[in-house]
């Protein structure tokens, strides 16, 4: 169960083809990527602030609820902060389980948990200038369903 | 300020906690984090003396519904109790993933 | 919106990254691997059947359905028919979004339906012999929350 | 068999079909695909008429819930018309994925 906090780039092939790589007996293995928009041009970049100490703590922890919740043969997440340019990856988790429903479910819950749970706060950088992202209800709202 | 600075808000029955502040909050506030000595017994109460201070935090914690608070690195609430808290950190919602 | 049926392996990692790499304007990637399990040792391969000519046309009528019914960037489905050692991928699909409730609904989609509906059959050969893989109930449920 | 044994059974008033078995229908069967003269109109007519030939096709046709029928490579059913249809398929569920 590997968590990286890193300002670095990571190469998303490379992380999913290591981590399918060593799951012995697992059956099924999700993949989620985001990516950083460039909302038609109208984006230059993003910036992404974290607390570093409670950064890591708290995905650990969202990592091992999932491992309470479903049959997880290892799990992973990469978590970028700093300067992004439109295109690269923000961050990535991994599941791989027996059976592709948990391996869906953990990858889903994983994320719901580290868009409202893990103190990352994004800025855009605009061509008219910058703002924070603002929470989405949706997002919160999406934690109900576990 | 060390040992013999908290020593002494201690005997005082103060405290000492290291403030945190994230994002917005940060911005608004004009630095990323403050050691301060209180007397304040829960997070409301930290937050009262902050906003009393100068105009700077009165803005930031104008709305506490836009903010969350974490005690010593774990998410927690604004009645929560401040007994043995040494950091406590206020930021808006998450956006991460 | 590529759809492969081939008996050569695939490399996992390259795949999800050519599919990253050319999402314009996506904001969330979901990639689903199936992996051949050795089930503790005792299997030691599977050998897939399939029906050429029904086969990438079936998968192209599901590929349209998930078009249809989300909002995606791109989509990719490749499946591996003959025989396969475990660890192998069977198969994989890949979906972009701008948002990634709609990749992942639109991934658990295209598994379901790939599962139940494209004309491939399993059989595994295991240490003391060779059986057909039997459909689940569970795999034809899972069509019905859709 | 070409044209000329089609054109045949099509002024006898009976269809050339190429019958395809798969998986363990095809196993029982002991042969992938064949291609038959019928005057069978519906496909559990066709069926009736091949589990009547020999035993392999009886035990392949024995449990109906158990099978699935394609018509010129499209999923259908077993009270489906045969009229133009060129290539029919019969194969357990499917296990893709």
């Amino acid at each position: 169960m590997r968590v990286a906090v890193q300002s670095q780039p990571f190469d998303v092939g490379a992380e999913v083809s290591g981590f399918t790589a060593k799951v012995r007996g697992a059956g099924a293995v999700v993949s989620f990527t985001g990516l950083v928009r460039d909302e038609g041009g109208n984006l230059s970049g993003m910036e992404i602030e974290h607390y570093p100490g409670m950064t890591e703590k708290a995905i650990r922890g969202i990592v091992e609820e999932a491992v309470s919740r479903w049959s997880l043969v290892d799990a992973l997440v990469i978590h970028r902060h700093g300067k992004l340019a439109p295109g690269e990856a923000i961050m990535m988790v991994a599941t791989a389980a027996p059976h592709r429903a948990d391996a869906f479910a953990a990858a889903e819950f994983l994320m719901d948990y580290l868009k409202s749970r893990a103190p990352f706060w994004k800025k855009e950088l605009g061509v008219g200038g910058e703002a924070w992202v603002a929470a989405k209800d949706a997002d919160e709202d999406a934690l109900k369903r576990w | 300020m060390g040992v013999f600075f908290e020593v002494a808000a201690f005997l005082a029955g103060r405290q000492v906690i290291d403030v945190l502040y994230f994002a917005w909050v940060r911005e608004r506030i004009g630095l990323p984090r403050e050691r301060i000595e209180t007397s304040a017994t829960t997070v409301a109460e930290l937050v009262a003396e902050l906003r009393a201070r100068e105009e700077r935090y009165e803005a930031a914690f104008a709305d506490l519904s836009s903010l969350r608070v974490a005690l010593d690195q774990e998410l927690s609430s604004f009645d929560a109790p401040l007994a043995g808290v040494r950091e406590i950190a206020f930021f808006p919602p998450m956006t991460g993933g």
